[in-house]
């Protein structure tokens, strides 16, 4: 159905020239899903746009992109206007920018039936409402009025979808649908293109820079490397035996809930000017040699190889990805011993019983975003916190950071109040600002989080002014920091738009630890990094982490990464802790179904993990459960009582853990009831 | 994002071009450079006028009153025998200074209250707001002639007028701005970092917020020029016989209808040129702001 | 189509054109004459719409018709005449005089408007004080067309300020709006325009144009002779000389000096002429430094380019002064008068002064081009003689205010004296107190000249007076009298019948135009 | 519901800004220097003539009584009486206010009906010639002084070329125009007079192509912006990759996504526009709100200018009122 071929283009504009695809050759057939993976900047969009005829302006286009047997690149208005929908139709890479803000998601929806499909009025309607029931939105006769920002992330993706099937296209395009959804989401989200390629016979072209989330749902993957495809095979054998060395590199950037470590490859992605000559992985291979570095490899079938295995690339890698790796990290094995020695030493933080509500601007009410949260955590200690979007991970961080306010409970912070808590003393003016320095956090958006027009070396010796300290000792202290990250001393001159995203969450990880803080919080401090980049970053928040005298909290929506480095981790739902304890215990023997069941939409790299059997599905999304009087995830359990909607249970201690749900102790035997019958 | 152009070929070699691209960049700089060109023309003729002009600003020729052009006099005189080409040279002196002394006053006063009833919101945003509500609600002419009744018609009460006129402007584009970066990120990590609020408001939220100032100042320095020209038609501009070109076409302009364009033609082309200068500057700084957005 | 038989109103061809239009540069103020109102354009339709019962007849003088200031006439009155002491005047109405309403004028009307008048403390109350009226008991009405004005002492001026005082409401019509919170009717007359002139108003739409015509009730000399008259306000000069050349209308009233040269060349447009009694001068505090000094008011006086602003600002058409007395004005004497441009003698004063250079304001009003370039020219003249002046255009209501206050150094006026008699001139402007006397100016011969003046009714006697006087005041200068410039008004060549009004109030009666 | 509860929650906040203007404005002309009452007296006038006009305007009393005087009788809707014409400031206004804001109206209407066309139009040939005239012409009209422009258009439309009547008011007398809210135009097909309107339509032309000319380039250069941010927005793209076309292309997905910031501009404008229309009503001979304003303060008639000043106030902030519910009707995202 879909044939590249030789596909190059070439962006030009006056100063800059971007070669951003050069040679790539592909194919989608109808009732295949081919995933298409790599990392930023690798030209994955522009295959997109190229398929649907919208290249960016000052484009030049080489080779052929056959659809059907016609050429996209050169098929005149009408045609393309034909090809587009009803031919290929696109998902978006972020859904909810590529939905009409001022135009109900309905009607946008119905537009492309009346366009693509001649349907009437009232028809088109119907036929709206059951499109959005197909794609799994609940109540889609009062969502067809909606806009766009009325949706969450998930959402917007579903409505997405379905305007794109609402095209009834041949061939279905998703660009990266699931970056920024979380655990959960994905894996619905990708099984609905799963589904659109087994039962309406379409091909699906998915897009991701993430191999491992889209490894299930795809027959064949092509991975694309700097605007060349480096290798394109069966998914299953090439992501378990990956042949190309970008490929493997990729794999083992991305952490995994089985404990395998992640490796970090060094370097970045080159930005092409022009086709390339040699091989453009060869700065950062460690098997490259000279033949690599002056030739460019040709695509060739894979020796050996089933089906269409192909790949380009001088040394080919046979070894199984990682066998024998340890299933449990050296951090992780001294954590049992710790807990003991913490409680002897003064806590730097302590959290107790402490609730957050947001009041909205005008009127009553307002969301209620931690419940009662107590937390305790020691010199040394690594504390990973887990959770779905939204369940009040980023209010936790702003909590300990003093940045929200408590609305009943108190916090601690290396023994002092940082904002008004009732009933407690805080500091005020420089004792407050120099109190503040002893907790850092090191934020989500590295770019966003580093002021616009002050350079970096400004923002990283913000603390050390608030500590009083002279303009020598303040650069001798960069200096430092500077080194330990490995960053250059140049990069203090620069302004943030200047820098990537891994030295810009170098420079955000050097500034919280400029001013030797008693605590650290990650708030998601990787996930709006590259892939490899990621690895890298990852590598460096271990080592600060492991620093002895200070304590760190490390927040992701990905269990897979705490794994990795805490000693102990908090599973957080709609602002409570369900489950509780040291990680590898949690994550091998979880309690709670809340756990189980982000365990089990952890993307894991074919088989690597055991526990598919045991995982758990939610029912419904986070947005839709609305916490009553009991248990909060009553509205979404599989396993709910009428006592678990009428009460809520504590915190139980099982073994080295503790849960808070009613049916711990039924649980293995409940899970193995719902996988015979779903 | 433009769309393929048809390349009829069959040949896969020959590449397609997809047309557009930068050209929006290419003419946002082209005009900036116009209207710096432009403005800089004007600049060095403020700061050369003594040189350039054959005449004194106010100096009277009173045999020749309302002579044609030509002759002792390039651009005529006009009905005081003053001379109209040296005047026009002097009066960049006056429109120049006003409009941009006004307009950096009104940016210096409008970004404070902005930062301020941004930063720290609650009552005092309230407050500031509604107080700026109510200059900008006020009607400009009035205010000027209040000003200029109270303080006497001088060109600093002018300053004080046209700058009153468009602070507010400056207080909401700020505040906006402000209470935006505010929900930024780095905002909470100089707050983290232990940086006092004067800390916050100095180094971090007042460089960001002036660059939507940056690019409506132009625009507003020609607005200010023209409001000049308005009230000097008014009677509330600068006083006789200083010369600006606002006062010397409101001045001239009854002459145009008796044939003598000389009065008010070559001041108003100066002061339209002037004007067009600011607006071709901002209009390209806004584009570039654009296309920086897209 | 030729009508040459008909008859002719004197104007250069064609039938009577039933409409005339006229511009004038803003709305009237007011239709209120006794409690506000008091701009020129009001004051000008009042002279046309309230029954004045005695004016200046007419009279030509260098080929124009002017009005004779000299002589006072009854119009809506039979007859105005004094007792033999002069002190008691006795006012005979005509009969038949209607207003629009259809009540006729009678004594009882008379005697409303000046009680009224009276209440009002304002325009006419003022100037009744000069000839001895100061309380409504003053007024009796003797039977229903005749009535006494019994003043405090015999004035000279009597018919000159009756002449601009004596107009009458419709009291009758006015009693039933009036309440007991507004006996006056002031809010009636404010919205409802006076009747019963020689022309009464029927349509005024606030601010844009007024429409009047002809009473044709009015049973005395001299009826209105064009049907309609449309006023429309053209504030721009530049519009009204426009309008003027397209035709549009037949009389401007507010077009610039400048243009006035120009459109004397415009086909289609004639220029009326006629010297005037308006003056235009400088007028120097004389109590406040540095002019209360003579010398330095010498030195200015010498200083002014005359003949630079009668060319550059009047393009010539204005008289340059022999004394501080207008011209034409009855008793006016030149002899001695030595002021004229001379930057050496200026220089000179100045040094007798023991001054070399001096720093003072001059004050003018901000929206009159004429006084504007006047100021600057003076100001470029000025300096030659080492006096340096900062120029202060100042709106009407703070002009006004620092006047009251007398604190201004140097200030252009100009205007036109209502009454064309030199004793009413002093009365003004030249005695102590006076509310013209913006100078502060007061010299106990002339106060002395003044009160003997009188109880002179001989013209011989009362000339050597003003001989003095003038001498008096060249030696003084508490003016520098500028020009005198004269009357221009541009109208379509149709237009005819134009009066020169001495004060600067146009009678509307005499127009016609041909169409 | 929700828009309602709004708009009241709005007024409710004009309430101080209001109140603010009536202090300023009373103060304000209180301080200037300048004495309302010697302009209507006359020469002659002596001190007690003064003091006695000053008792009738209630001017001798204290300020704080005067003030208060004021106050209650704008709760009433009484806006005193004019110094100069003895009238109900009120009444006067009540002539004067709708001829300015016809032509304002009408010329910020055109201007955004011009603005958006164009807008788009320009737009969508980004870069072109086309474009880029438009735009210098925008420009170019924008840098010119409206009197200026006015009294050129007077010359041209007028004088010289005889197209436009005469600039000596608003509506032919002959036509025998009844007013009613002093709007002409409105008046005319009120009363079912259709030579008073096609009149009163003659003489707007040249007035409100002056202030269309002085306010469509900023209009014009937000519209062409937000369009062209449209067209290269995602949510464009994602239409046009989908394949709509045409009419609902146009209409779904570019144009009110282009329009949804244009109100409050809009209103900015309108602010503008009211105060240009002192000049171009002087150029005119258009007597409406503006010259009655300008004169009331030259002559320091106190209620007039207070009156004037809250009203263009009350335009002010009632037309930002007004943008602020059409954004929101337009742009769903607005949270009200
Ligand atoms: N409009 C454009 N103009 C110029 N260069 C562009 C444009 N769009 C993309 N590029 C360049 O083309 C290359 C490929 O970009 P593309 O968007 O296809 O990457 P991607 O693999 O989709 O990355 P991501 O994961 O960030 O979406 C990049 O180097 C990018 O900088
Ligand atoms: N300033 C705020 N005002 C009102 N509600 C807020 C505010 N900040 C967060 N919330 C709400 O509180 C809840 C918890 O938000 P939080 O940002 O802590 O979630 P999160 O777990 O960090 O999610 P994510 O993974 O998306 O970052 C969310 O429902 C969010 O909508
Ligand atoms: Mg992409
Ligand atoms: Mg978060």
């Amino acid at each position: 159905m879909l044939s590249i071929e030789n596909l190059s283009v070439l962006i030009r504009r006056p100063g800059r020239q971007v070669a951003a695809l050069s040679n790539v050759s592909f194919s989608v057939r109808p009732g295949e899903v081919v995933g298409l993976v790599g990392e930023s900047g690798g030209g994955k969009s522009m295959v997109a746009r190229a398929i649907v005829g919208l290249l960016p302006g000052g484009s030049h286009a080489t080779g052929q992109v056959l659809f059907d047997g016609s050429d996209v690149l050169r098929m005149d208005d009408t045609a393309l206007a034909a090809h587009r929908g009803r031919g290929v139709a696109i998902c978006f890479q972020n859904p909810r920018g590529a939905l009409s803000p001022t135009r109900t998601i309905g009607k946008q929806l119905v537009d492309r039936l009346a366009t693509h499909q001649e349907m009437s009025g009232a028809q088109a309607r119907e036929a709206a409402r059951e499109l959005f029931e197909a794609v799994g939105i609940r109540s889609p006769q009062r969502r067809l009025d909606a806009y766009a920002h009325e949706l969450s992330g998930g959402m917007a993706q579903r409505v997405m979808i379905s305007l794109a099937t609402g095209c009834a296209p041949d061939l279905l395009i998703a660009d990266e649908p699931t970056t920024g959804l979380d655990v959960t989401l994905t894996r619905e989200i990708l099984r609905q293109f799963r589904h659109a390629a087994d039962t309406d016979g379409r091909g699906v072209l998915l897009i991701s820079h993430d191999l491992a989330s889209i490894a299930e749902v795809c027959d064949r993957v092509v991975v694309l490397y700097a605007g060349t495809v480096v290798e394109s095979g069966p998914a299953e054998q090439v992501l378990r035996e990956p042949a190309h060395p970008y490929t493997r590199a990729l794999l083992r950037s991305v952490p995994d809930v089985g404990g395998r470590p992640v490796v970090a490859t060094p370097g970045a992605m080159p930005l092409l000017t022009q086709a390339p000559e040699n091989c453009p992985f060869v700065a950062r291979c460690a098997h490259a040699d000279g033949t690599c570095s002056s030739r460019r490899p040709a695509t060739k079938p894979l020796a050996g190889g089933r089906g269409d295995w192909s790949l380009a690339c001088f040394h080919p890698q046979t070894r199984p990805l990682d066998a024998g790796a340890p299933s449990t990290s050296p951090t992780t094995a001294e954590a049992g011993a710790e807990p003991a020695e913490a409680d002897r030493k003064p806590a730097v933080l302590e959290i107790d019983d402490a609730h957050v509500v947001y009041r909205s601007r005008f009127g009553s009410g307002g969301h209620h975003a931690l419940r009662g949260v107590t937390l305790r955590l020691a010199p040394g200690e690594t504390l990973g916190v887990v959770g779905e979007s939204g369940c009040g991970k980023s209010t936790l961080a702003k909590l300990i950071m003093g940045l929200v306010a408590p609305t009943s409970g108190t916090v601690t912070v290396a023994g002092q109040a940082l904002v008004k808590q009732p009933g407690r003393p805080r500091p005020r003016g420089r004792a407050l600002r120099r109190a503040r320095t002893r907790a850092q956090l090191v934020f989500q958006d590295p770019i966003g989080s580093l002021s616009p027009r002050r350079p970096v070396g400004d923002s990283i010796a913000e603390p050390l002014r608030a500590a009083g300290l002279s303009p020598a000792e303040r650069n001798a202290r960069v200096a430092a920091v500077l080194d330990r990250m490995e960053l250059d001393r140049s990069i203090l001159q620069r302004y943030p738009h200047e820098l990537s995203g891994g030295q810009a969450q170098r420079i955000g990880i050097a500034r919280a630890l400029v001013g030797e803080p008693n605590l650290i919080v990650f708030d998601e401090p990787t996930s709006a990094l590259d892939v490899t980049v990621q690895a890298q970053i990852l590598a460096v928040i271990a080592d600060v982490a492991a620093d002895a005298d200070r304590a760190s909290v490390f927040i992701s929506h990905d269990l897979a990464t705490v794994r990795g480095f805490a000693d102990r981790v908090v599973v957080l739902y709609l602002g409570q802790i369900v489950e509780e304890g040291p990680v590898d215990v949690v994550f091998d023997n979880p309690r709670h179904p809340y756990t189980r069941a982000l365990l089990g939409s952890a993307p894991r790299l074919g088989g690597t993990a055991g526990s598919d059997g045991e995982a758990v599905e939610l029912v419904k999304d986070l947005e839709e459960a609305d916490a009553a009087t009991g248990c909060p995830l009553a509205a979404r359990c599989p396993f709910v009582t009428d006592r678990c909607r009428a009460e809520r249970q504590e915190l139980q201690s099982y073994g080295e853990s503790r849960a808070a749900c009613w049916r711990v102790p039924e649980l293995p035997a409940l899970i193995g009831r719902q996988a015979v019958t779903p | 994002m433009a769309e393929l152009r048809t390349a009829v070929t069959g040949d896969s070699t020959v590449p397609v071009v997809v047309p557009g691209g930068d050209r929006d960049s290419r003419f946002a700089r082209r005009l900036i450079i116009a209207g710096a060109t432009i403005l800089s023309v004007v600049a060095l003729v403020a700061v050369f006028a003594p040189l350039l002009s054959p005449w004194g600003e106010t100096e009277i020729d009173p045999a020749n009153t309302l002579v044609a052009p030509g002759g002792n006099h390039l651009l005529g005189t006009d009905g005081n025998g003053m001379d109209i080409w040296s005047r026009m040279l002097y009066a960049a002196r006056l429109d120049l200074g006003i409009a941009l002394a006004a307009v950096a006053l009104a940016v210096v006063v409008g970004t404070l209250l902005g930062l301020i009833a941004g930063y720290f919101g609650g009552w005092l945003d309230d407050v500031l707001m509604r107080v700026v509500d109510i200059f900008q609600s006020f009607p400009t002419f009035i205010l000027a002639l209040a000003v200029a009744a109270l303080l006497g018609n001088g060109t600093i009460n002018l300053i004080i007028t046209i700058a009153a006129v468009n602070a507010p402007a400056y207080a909401r584009l700020v505040r906006a701005e402000v209470r935006s970066l505010r929900e930024l990120p780095f905002v909470d990590a100089a707050i983290t970092s232990g940086a006092s609020p004067v800390g916050v408001l100095w180094r971090h939220l007042l460089p960001n917020s002036l660059t939507p100032v940056r690019v409506i100042a132009p625009l507003n320095c020609g607005w200010a020029m023209l409001t000049l020209a308005g009230l000097s038609f008014l009677g509330l501009g600068v006083s006789i016989p200083e010369a600006e070109w606002g006062a010397m076409i409101s001045l001239g302009a009854a002459d145009v209808v008796g044939g003598r364009w000389w009065t008010s033609v070559p001041p108003g082309l100066a002061l339209f040129v002037c004007v067009l200068g600011f607006s071709l500057l901002g209009e390209g700084l806004q584009d570039r702001a654009n296309a920086k957005r897209r | 189509a030729d009508s040459g038989n008909k008859p002719k109103d004197g104007a250069s061809g064609g039938p009577a054109a039933k409409t005339l239009r006229i511009a004038v540069s803003s709305y009237l103020s007011s239709w209120d004459q006794d409690f506000v109102g008091f701009d020129l354009t009001a004051l000008m339709l009042y002279k046309n719409v309230f029954p004045y019962l005695i004016d200046y007849g007419v009279t030509t003088a260098s080929g124009s018709q002017i009005l004779d200031t000299q002589n006072v006439t009854p119009t809506f009155a039979e007859s105005f005449q004094p007792d033999a002491e002069q002190k008691v005047w006795t006012l005979k109405l005509r009969r038949g005089v209607k207003f629009a309403s259809g009540n006729e004028m009678k004594a009882a009307d008379v005697k409303w408007s000046k009680d009224r008048a009276f209440a009002a403390q304002a325009n006419v109350a003022g100037v009744y004080r000069t000839i001895g009226l100061t309380s409504a008991d003053q007024v009796k009405v003797v039977d229903d067309y005749t009535v006494e004005f019994h003043q405090a002492f015999p004035s000279a001026l009597t018919r000159q300020i009756q002449a601009i005082s004596l107009y009458v409401f419709d009291s009758v019509e006015a009693k039933k709006h009036a309440t007991a919170s507004d006996p006056w009717a002031k809010e009636w007359f404010a919205k409802n325009p006076p009747t019963g002139g020689y022309y009464n108003v029927t349509k005024a739409n606030q601010g844009q144009e007024i429409e009047l015509s002809a009473n044709t009730d009015y049973p005395g000399p001299d009826p209105a002779k064009t049907p309609t008259i449309r006023i429309s306000v053209v504030p721009a000069a530049s519009n009204q000389r426009l309008q003027l050349q397209a035709g549009d209308v037949d009389i401007a009233l507010g077009i610039s000096q400048r243009d006035i040269q120009d459109l004397k060349k415009t086909p289609g447009i004639k220029v009326i002429s006629a010297p005037s009694n308006r003056q235009v001068a400088i007028q120097m505090s004389v109590t406040a430094a540095p002019f209360n000094d003579v010398n330095i008011r010498k030195a200015l006086a010498y200083a002014v380019p005359y003949e630079q602003i009668i060319s550059n600002v009047y393009g010539g058409d204005a008289r340059a002064a022999k004394s501080t007395v207008p011209l034409d004005m009855p008793g006016h004497d030149d002899n001695g008068y030595p002021y004229a441009h001379d930057i050496d003698k200026a220089k000179a004063a100045m040094a007798a002064a023991g001054r070399s250079s001096l720093d003072s304001e001059l004050v003018f009003e901000s929206d009159n081009e004429e006084q504007q370039k006047i100021a600057v020219q003076v100001q470029s003249e000025a300096a030659k003689a080492g006096i340096r002046l900062k120029l202060t255009p100042l709106d009407p209501a703070t002009l006004g205010e620092r006047r009251t206050k007398k604190n201004i150094p140097l200030q252009i006026t100009s205007g036109q004296l209502w009454v064309d008699d030199i004793e009413y001139m002093l009365a003004t402007s030249f005695v102590k107190g006076a509310n013209l006397n913006y100078s502060n100016y007061s010299n106990p011969e002339i106060e002395q000249i003044y009160e003997k003046s009188h109880t002179t009714v001989d013209t011989a006697a009362r000339n050597a007076l003003w001989k003095r006087v003038q001498e008096i005041l060249a030696a003084d200068v508490p003016w520098v009298v500028i020009c005198q410039p004269n009357f221009n008004l541009p109208v379509r060549e149709s237009v005819a019948g134009w009066v020169q009004p001495m004060d600067g109030l146009a009678r509307l009666r005499y127009l016609s135009a041909s169409a | 519901m929700r828009i309602f509860r709004f708009v009241v929650r709005r007024l409710l906040q004009l309430i101080p800004v209001l109140l603010g203007v009536v202090v300023l404005a009373f103060l304000l002309v209180r301080v200037l220097p300048g004495d309302p009452v010697r302009s209507i007296l006359g020469p002659n006038a002596s001190a007690e003539d003064a003091e006695a006009a000053r008792v009738r305007f209630g001017l001798d009393k204290s300020l704080w009584q005067q003030f208060l005087d004021y106050l209650g009788g704008l709760v009433t809707g009484d806006f005193g009486t004019s110094i100069q014409s003895g009238n109900s400031v009120g009444s006067e206004m009540a002539l004067r206010i709708g001829p300015t804001l016809e032509l304002v109206v009408i010329a910020v209407t055109i201007a955004l009906v011009v603005a958006t066309v164009l807008g788009v139009w320009s737009a969508r040939r980004a870069n072109r010639l086309g474009d880029h005239s438009v735009r210098m012409f925008a420009l170019a009209g924008n840098s010119v002084p409206e009197f200026w422009l006015g009294l050129v258009l007077v010359l041209v439309g007028y004088s010289i070329l005889g197209w436009f009547p005469a600039p000596n008011g608003r509506v032919d007398p002959d036509t025998n125009l009844t007013p009613i809210t002093g709007a002409d135009l409105v008046d005319a097909v009120l009363t079912a007079n259709g030579p008073a309107f096609a009149s009163a339509a003659a003489y707007l032309a040249l007035p409100v192509l002056t202030l269309v000319v002085g306010v469509v380039a900023p209009l014009l250069r937000s519209v062409r912006a937000s369009a062209l941010e449209v067209l290269h927005s995602e949510s464009y793209a994602a239409a046009q990759a989908h394949g709509l076309r045409g009419r609902t292309l146009h209409y779904g997905y570019l144009m009110r996504a282009t329009l949804v910031r244009l109100p409050s501009l809009a209103a900015l404008v309108f602010g503008t526009a009211i105060g240009s229309t002192v000049l171009v009503e002087y150029v005119y001979s258009w007597q409406g709100f503006g010259q009655w304003a300008l004169r009331g303060l030259l002559y320091r008639d106190y209620p007039v200018v207070q009156a004037s000043v809250l009203v263009i106030a009350l335009c002010y902030v009632l037309v930002f009122l007004i943008a602020d519910v059409v954004h929101a009707i337009l742009d769903p995202r607005v949270r009200l």
